[in-house]
């Protein structure tokens, strides 16, 4: 029964989004807000990759709410997987193989993070990305090696510090120019690595939190105790 | 606050982001200082409200916009600030306080201070933003910090309840994108002011109707709404009871705030208004009649919570002023009422048989509890008479959809009644068991005893002062409605600072 | 500070002292004094011959205001509810409340209930105004919910029954009220009278519904009589009588306000049901007269003396009703004056019955009986009750009925009358049954130590049994009364004398009347005592039938299942008349609120949205 | 008649995304499953809002890989699915954390036999029979049967004290 | 340029139909791992550079490694099909292959070891 209704269902449901869709008209959408972003970015923030432009600069609200989530489902995993007891089983450690390709990995891992969070608003990337691929170098550390205890104490204060610097940037902001998240210093040359003002710092705060968190919500999971209860 | 020094103090971001550095700074602050951590939390809250008073004062309840980072409306995010965002804004940190965790302790203290801390700066988001997609932003984090909340009783019911709380949760959230990827492609704009400025060429259409249905799905999720409820019961029942009185007075009133701005704003049409009267009207016959079914007091709010929202929903789906005075007026009561009443459960949580003659064991509860049951089901002088009597006279000035709708809330009214005060007739029964009810609800906070009898006299007070309070609500009502002047507090200029571009 | 004000600020300090002081045993006779200092304020502020007086304070909410104001008719109700509560506080305040205290309950609140009731009930008489109306409303159902609610469980079941009846009601009166609204512009009585003409009919049928199914439910009007007796009778001693003499007139009262004066009986008399088989004024003066039958023999055969009582409570508003719906100056002075002469013989023969209760413990009429040697005086108030209540000279029940009597058969109701008729056959069949199983008959062995109720219940009970006697003996002084009450609402006012009325088609004069009666009564006292009086006083018990010694413990003479011919006769149709309505649409709320359960248990919810999504996608017409 | 173009294809792609995600989240009766659906669905989403900005021709939106002046793409929709897609992979982990909890509680992950148990504990907890609260109505009828001419029971009386002399 | 697109749509489309059908938990996290990768090369089609790399990196990489520890922490990382959490998809297919399939007794072994 439920199998019928629930294939009805889907089956109007694709239909009518399709409807909408070839009402909307492909491609051929108004480009009110975008113009004027594609325009004036490069005055306004003085970064070359205008996404990374609207993430830290127009729009670097909706990044501290999204730091914010991450740091949210950080907290709440960590407060639904509480502590792992002691003496709980471990997860066979990762062969030779994966152990030295960890070993092998690891600094890569963490140069591609760093470039990729510091050159955000030069090319594609930014801190996100930069953050995601840093967590997962130090998380092949730890697929390698599951009895290595992630030490939580400092990601806690690592990312706490982060996420604050961003808070920070922006009431710095606000205090010396009253407006909130203002870009501050001067834009520099565009193309540089050091330009576009203090978007370089926002970027990396947000790789470093991002990745610090992202660790920590793996290692949460990782180092709950084995699931057979 | 004229002071120059301080005048960035008067800024709508910092009651946002605020909450949001003491959640960053709570673990390692915690970690050089106990006590400090302790405090940083309800300092921080205390402050915020501080700072709300001061956006009252500074601009005397005049509505005015404030740019993000200097990037003009359209551009970038816009912070709105009016009499109704500030209303709630200011209702957000103050409930936190209400219902914050002293009892517990140790890590899960500073995880859970840090969950509440960013359940307040998102909610107050919900209230100042002026934004579309930022909205959403902010929605889906106190989706989140709601979730960890729920799940924080660390039963296996409450997990249960919680994954399905988040796969329902996350599916409207996904509806409501696609929703705001329609209303995108149709005026390429997120300012809801700008939208509203659009919105009669561009979104009055079977379109814009889809966008507002997708919309309301999403948002419906936290605001009880009928469909996708499903939910309340088995959280409220499962959650602490303080969780559950945020939810169900505090979060779900933000989720219907901004329904209300997207209708009074973008979708000002009838079409959309009879939606939210329709669902509104299933939700609240489904939630009483459930309410009269259940028979453990958490669920049996829970339900009757579902109805209450979904009398708000009625109320805010007529046109006009007096729509939102009417949805005002039993939003806020329902506000108190229904946190009130779980600050009750939190000692009377489970089978209502159990709380035989509990009345007369602790009169000042029973006081309490009849007093709120005589205000939730309408009974003059209390201020439920007068915004039940508001929804009632509105509605009875409509069609004959309206009509029917009035009926449905008076049979519906008399069923509360029953339901609530068959549960009074056992508090005041003789005898009855001296056990406390058998259920796994902690002991209450010394915060928690408070609560009750704290929102009780708002309530009184509400009562005593009854008509300057109607008139703010209908100034605040009257300030909401006014679309033209909330384009123009946006785009201070004459003509439109963006004409619609098609791409050559 | 008007002289309104300081009725209202009376009836306040009487609630606030009981509030207060209750606990002390010597508050009782203080109370006792307050509610006559309110009686002394209500004749001070003279609204009865004189004008209105409104009170001075009133606020105004959302451009509505609300205010309060006395006239004649607000008058003659109030007097009624601060005489019922005086007399109910005195009985209480003596023996009873002790034996009370003894049975574990608390005086206290009994004593705070009564003067919310009476309080409340005041601030409803003054209303003038929907809102003001309203609030007086709620007021007046939730103390007597509290009344109620003071005895055990079986007290606590009626009061949940008669709070989900009476607020059924009250959410029909604000749907109304929210409707008329809507047409007036305002909830005024001013301004609702002036545009009440300007309706349709069918808003004016819709808005007759409304208020009358609200303000009937509060009367006990079929079908909406269901909670009444058991609630009346579960209360405490001397409430029930304090409810059984004014609680449900309030609901007359608003008929009165709103349903007569103010869209007037001529008016619903040219109000036609479909065909024109009948209009709206017959269509009440019918509920009105089912009022009176059904819940008169239902009071036939109730084996309990409070239970009986209060079914009768029910069928006596019918002829308030019928009397009204006349229209005729009689007819309505009839109505009108029935509910004063009700709350007399009403609140006496509860009283009556509480004290028996009170000495023996029961009021199961099966477990009586014997007992007018014991407790000759309460037996003399009972007589009085019940010749009051049947409607038979001289006690002033005669007065009222008469008249309803005359108008309906010189206004050419004839059916009507008939059925009015069979109604007071009910009616003296069944006080027959309670005076002849309490106080008649043989006496029961456990009882034959009974005394006489003390002096604190004796008093109240036989100075409304002189009352009964003396407004039947004279029923000037209160028909001046209702004229001044006829007058107000505006209806045709009726010619009075002090004996009686006078109308070209046939006068009555209780002084004359009650004069032959006693002469009558006079000859056959002669004759029993002068020359047949060979009568010797024996002992109770002591009793010989044919011969035959008869011990107490044989029962030669049997009060249960009393009329158990008629009871076979009639027995099939009146039982649960309207409980089978009743039943059903609880039933229905089970059902649904079944169904509306199962949606929130669903393992899948997901359906649910996925479901409404489509619909409301289709519903937009994408 | 929809033109066979890249929009045509991609926007088919997308919904069909969303749809299948959905269909799976209503119909699989496994959370783990269920949390994959939903993650594919957000996938699908996500792509609904970038093709919102797209159009043909244009260049990506960095400045200096083309000269001045080239068509770009709208930008504002790919910053916004940044956001998101981040938010969606925040949510999945919480949701795979819960489930690690849920398993260690009830041993299963079956969504029938979860709501079971779930429902079994909620009633337990709250003291009440597990079924009385679809199967029974709450207390009585909210008009229960009341003694209408039926003998008077003697608790009614129960409270006035009887004074019989003896 | 479309032909690429209407392979890697295919492709997408495909793994999104695998997520549902797999029986094995396994097999279906990597189905979505290899879907959201194919959106990402999508995502580049249109022009979306930094979506494609959050997606590639976030989509594919961590919700896979997501739900891989996830799987292990579940103790259901077998490869063999877990038939309580084969999908209705695949075990409605299997009914109208064989009536007889063991669909009914509903709840995996863990729940049954709990029964």
């Amino acid at each position: 029964m439920r199998n019928i209704a629930s294939l009805v269902f889907s089956v109007g449901l694709a239909f009518l989004l399709l409807v909408i869709a070839a009402q909307l008209g492909f491609g051929h959408t108004p480009m009110v807000v975008g113009t004027d972003i594609l325009a004036g970015a490069a005055q306004d923030v003085g970064a070359a990759n205008i996404v990374t432009a609207i993430v830290f600069g127009y729009r670097g609200f909706d990044t501290l709410g999204e730091i914010s989530i991450l740091f949210a489902a950080a907290t709440a995993a960590g407060l639904v997987l509480g502590h792992r007891r002691a003496g709980a089983a471990d997860d066979p450690r990762g062969g030779l193989i994966l152990g030295a390709g960890a070993e092998l990995l690891f600094p890569m891992l963490v140069l591609v993070g760093i470039y990729i969070v510091i050159h955000g608003h030069l090319t594609p990337g930014g801190g996100f990305q930069g953050g995601v691929v840093l967590a997962a170098a130090f998380f092949v550390a730890v697929i390698a090696e599951p009895s290595k205890r992630v030490n939580h104490a400092a990601i806690q204060v690592i990312e706490g510090l982060a996420g604050a610097a961003y808070i920070v940037i922006g009431i710095w902001a606000l205090v010396e120019d009253g407006s909130f998240l203002k870009p501050m210093l001067d834009h520099g040359v565009m193309g540089q690595l050091l330009s576009a003002g203090t978007m370089p710092l926002l970027s990396s705060a947000v790789g470093i939190k991002v990745g610090s968190e992202l660790a920590g919500l793996l290692a949460h999971i990782s180092e709950s105790e084995a699931g057979e209860p | 606050m004229n002071s120059s020094a301080l005048a960035w103090v008067v800024n709508p971001a910092l009651p946002i982001v605020l909450p949001l550095l003491a959640a960053f700074l709570l673990g390692p602050v915690t970690r050089v200082s106990a006590f400090v951590g302790r405090l940083l939390g309800p300092l921080t809250l205390a402050i915020c409200v501080w700072l709300i008073g001061e956006l009252w004062l500074a601009h005397g309840g005049e509505p005015f916009a404030v740019a993000i980072g200097t990037f003009a409306a359209p551009l970038g995010i816009v912070l709105y600030v009016d009499r109704i965002a500030l209303l709630f804004a200011a209702a957000v940190p103050i409930f936190a306080l209400l219902f914050w965790p002293w009892e517990v302790s140790g890590e899960r203290a500073t995880r859970e201070s840090a969950l509440l801390l960013i359940l307040v700066a998102s909610a107050t988001g919900l209230a100042l933003s002026g934004d579309i997609f930022n909205i959403y932003v902010f929605y889906e984090l106190v989706a989140v910090a709601s979730f960890g909340l729920a799940a924080s009783n660390a039963t296996g019911q409450a997990y249960v309840a919680t994954i399905r709380y988040l796969l329902q949760s996350a599916t409207g959230s996904l509806l409501a994108l696609i929703g705001i990827a329609i209303l995108y492609l149709k005026t390429g704009t997120l300012t809801l002011a700008h939208l509203a400025e659009l919105a009669p060429s561009t979104l009055h259409d079977p379109l814009g109707l889809a966008a507002f249905a997708l919309l309301l799905i999403g948002f419906g999720v936290k605001a009880e709404m009928f469909p996708v409820n499903t939910w309340v019961p088995e959280v409220y029942a499962t959650a602490p009871a303080r969780v559950s009185a945020l939810l169900a007075g505090l979060v779900s009133k933000l989720a219907v705030l901004v329904v209300v701005r997207l209708l009074v704003l973008v979708f000002n049409q009838p079409e959309a208004s009879q939606l939210l009267l329709v669902l509104g009207a299933l939700g609240m016959i489904s939630g009483e009649l459930s309410a009269w079914r259940a028979r453990d007091f958490s669920r049996m709010l829970a339900f009757s919570s579902i109805g209450q929202l979904g009398m708000v929903f009625i109320a805010f789906a007529l046109p006009g002023e007096i729509g939102v005075l009417a949805g005002l007026a039993v939003a806020l009561h329902h506000l108190v009422l229904k946190s009130g009443l779980f600050a009750l459960a939190a000692r009377w949580g489970g089978s209502m048989e159990a709380l035989a003659g509990l009345g007369r064991r602790s009169p000042l509860a029973g006081a309490i509890y009849v007093l709120f049951a005589l205000s939730m089901i309408g009974v003059p002088p209390l201020p439920g008479f007068w915004a039940k009597l508001v929804v009632l006279v509105a509605l009875a000035q409509q069609g004959p959809l309206e009509l029917a709708a009035m009926g449905a809330i008076l049979v519906v009214t008399a069923i509360e009644a029953n339901y609530l005060f068959r549960l009074a007739v056992v508090l005041y029964r003789k005898g009855g068991a001296a056990a406390v009810p058998a259920s796994g609800v902690p002991a209450p906070a010394l915060g928690a005893g408070l609560v009750a009898p704290l929102l009780c006299l708002t309530l009184l007070a509400a009562t005593v002062a009854i008509v300057p309070v109607t008139e703010g609500l209908r100034s605040v009502a009257r300030q909401t409605v006014d679309v033209a002047g909330y384009v123009r507090t946006v785009f201070p200029s004459a003509q439109p600072p963006l004409a619609r571009k098609e791409w050559p | 500070m008007t002289s309104l004000d300081l009725l209202f600020l009376v009836s306040g300090l009487t609630l606030v002292v009981a509030l207060v002081l209750g606990r002390q045993r010597l508050t009782a006779p203080l109370l006792v004094v307050l509610y006559g200092v309110q009686f002394a304020a209500l004749i001070h502020t003279g609204t009865l011959f004189g004008d209105p007086v409104a009170a001075s304070f009133g606020i105004t909410v959302l451009d509505q205001p609300m205010h309060w104001r006395y006239d004649a008719l607000s008058w003659f109700f109030a007097m009624i509810t601060i005489g019922a509560g005086f007399f109910s506080a005195w009985y209480a305040a003596g023996v009873w409340q002790s034996a009370y205290a003894k049975g574990g309950q608390s005086p206290w609140l009994f004593h705070v209930a009564l003067a919310a009731n009476v309080f409340a009930m005041l601030v409803l008489l003054g209303s003038g105004d929907f809102l003001s109306l309203f609030l007086g409303w709620e007021l007046v159902s939730w103390a007597s919910f509290l009344l109620m609610a003071l005895g055990g469980p079986a007290s606590g079941r009626a009061a949940l029954r008669y709070l989900t009846y009476a607020f059924s009601g009250a959410m029909a009166i604000l749907g109304a009220m929210a409707l008329l609204y809507t047409q007036a512009g305002s909830l005024e009585y001013a301004q609702v009278a002036a545009a009440i003409p300007t309706l349709t009919n069918t808003q004016v049928w819709v808005l007759l519904a409304l208020f009358g199914s609200g303000f009937g439910v509060k009367m006990g009007l079929l079908p909406f009589h269901l909670w009444q007796a058991a609630a009346y009778a579960e209360t405490p001693g001397p409430g029930s009588a304090f409810f059984g003499a004014i609680s449900s007139r309030m609901g007359l009262y608003a008929i009165m306000v709103v349903i007569v004066a103010m869209m007037g009986v001529t008016r619903l008399a040219n109000m036609d049901v479909v065909f024109a088989l009948v209009s709206a004024r017959d269509l009440l003066a019918w509920i009105a007269a089912l009022t009176i039958i059904l819940p008169t023999f239902t009071a036939l055969q109730q084996h309990d003396a409070r239970y009986l009582l209060a079914w009768h409570g029910i069928g006596q508003g019918g002829y308030m009703l019928l009397g009204l719906v006349t229209g005729s100056a009689i007819g309505t002075a009839g109505g009108i004056m029935h509910v004063f002469n009700h709350a007399t013989y009403q609140a006496a023969l509860f009283m009556a019955v509480m004290a028996v209760v009170h000495r023996t413990g029961t009021a199961d009429l099966n477990k009586l009986g014997g007992l007018v040697a014991r407790m000759p005086l309460s037996f003399l108030v009972m007589l009085f009750g019940i010749i009051g209540l049947a409607g038979l000279p001289p006690m002033n029940g005669f007065v009222s009925k008469w008249m309803i009597y005359s108008a309906l058969i010189t206004d050419g109701m004839p059916l009507l009358f008939v059925a009015a008729i069979v109604g007071t056959l009910g009616t003296i069949l069944s006080v027959y049954k309670l005076i002849h199983n309490m106080f008649l008959g043989q006496l029961r062995i456990e009882h034959e130590q009974v005394r006489e109720a003390p002096l604190s219940m004796l008093a109240p009970m036989l100075a409304l049994a002189t009352l009964i006697f003396l407004s039947g003996l004279v029923p000037g002084p209160v028909l001046s009364w209702v004229a001044e009450v006829q007058r107000v609402v505006g209806l045709p006012v009726v010619n009075y004398s002090l004996g009686g009325v006078i109308d070209p088609r046939g006068s009555l004069d209780m002084l004359w009347l009650v004069g032959i009666l006693m002469a009558g009564f006079g000859v056959g006292a002669l004759v029993f005592f002068g020359f047949g009086g060979k009568s010797r006083r024996v002992h109770q018990l002591d009793n010989y039938a044919g011969g035959h010694f008869l011990t107490a413990q044989v029962r030669y003479q049997y009060s249960d299942n009393f009329y158990a011919g008629l009871m076979h006769l009639i027995g099939p149709w009146y039982r649960g008349a309207f409980r089978w309505l009743e039943e059903a649409i609880s039933a229905l709320v089970d059902l649904l609120s079944y169904a509306m359960h199962w949606i929130y248990r669903s393992v899948q919810p997901l359906v649910f949205l996925l479901a409404a999504t489509v619909a409301m996608l289709v519903w937009a017409g994408v | 008649m929809i033109p066979f173009s890249l929009e045509t294809i991609l926007y088919t792609c997308a919904i069909g995304m969303v749809v299948i995600g959905v269909f799976g989240l209503v119909l699989s009766n496994h959370l783990l499953r269920m949390v994959l659906a939903l993650s594919v669905a957000e996938a699908g989403g996500n792509l609904l809002v970038v093709l919102a900005g797209y159009r043909g021709g244009a260049i990506a939106p960095i400045i200096g890989y083309a000269a001045p002046g080239t068509l770009m793409v709208d930008p504002v929709p790919q910053a916004l699915v940044l956001t998101s897609i981040v938010i969606g992979v925040g949510v999945e982990a919480l949701a795979v954390a819960i489930l690690i909890r849920v398993y260690r509680a009830y041993g299963s992950l079956d969504l029938r036999l979860l709501v079971e148990r779930m429902q079994g504990d909620m009633a337990k907890a709250a003291g009440i029979p597990r079924t009385t609260s679809t199967h029974a109505p709450a207390g009585e009828r909210p008009l229960p049967p009341i003694p209408v001419g039926a003998r008077h029971q003697p608790d009614a009386v129960g409270h006035l004290a009887p004074e019989v002399q003896s | 340029m479309v032909w690429i697109t209407l392979v890697i749509v295919l492709l997408v489309l495909v793994s999104s139909v695998a997520v549902l059908a797999l029986d094995s938990l396994i097999g279906a996290a990597v189905a979505s791992s290899v879907a959201s990768l194919g959106v990402s090369v999508l995502f580049v089609i249109v022009l979306a550079p930094d979506v494609a790399l959050t997606e590639a990196a976030v989509g594919a990489g961590l919700s896979g490694v997501v739900m891989a520890l996830g799987l292990r922490r579940l103790g259901l990382w077998r490869l063999e099909g877990d038939r309580g959490a084969a999908h209705p998809l695949t075990t409605t297919a299997e009914r109208l292959a064989a009536p007889k399939a063991p669909v009914e007794q509903g709840p995996t072994e863990g729940g049954n070891r709990h029964a």
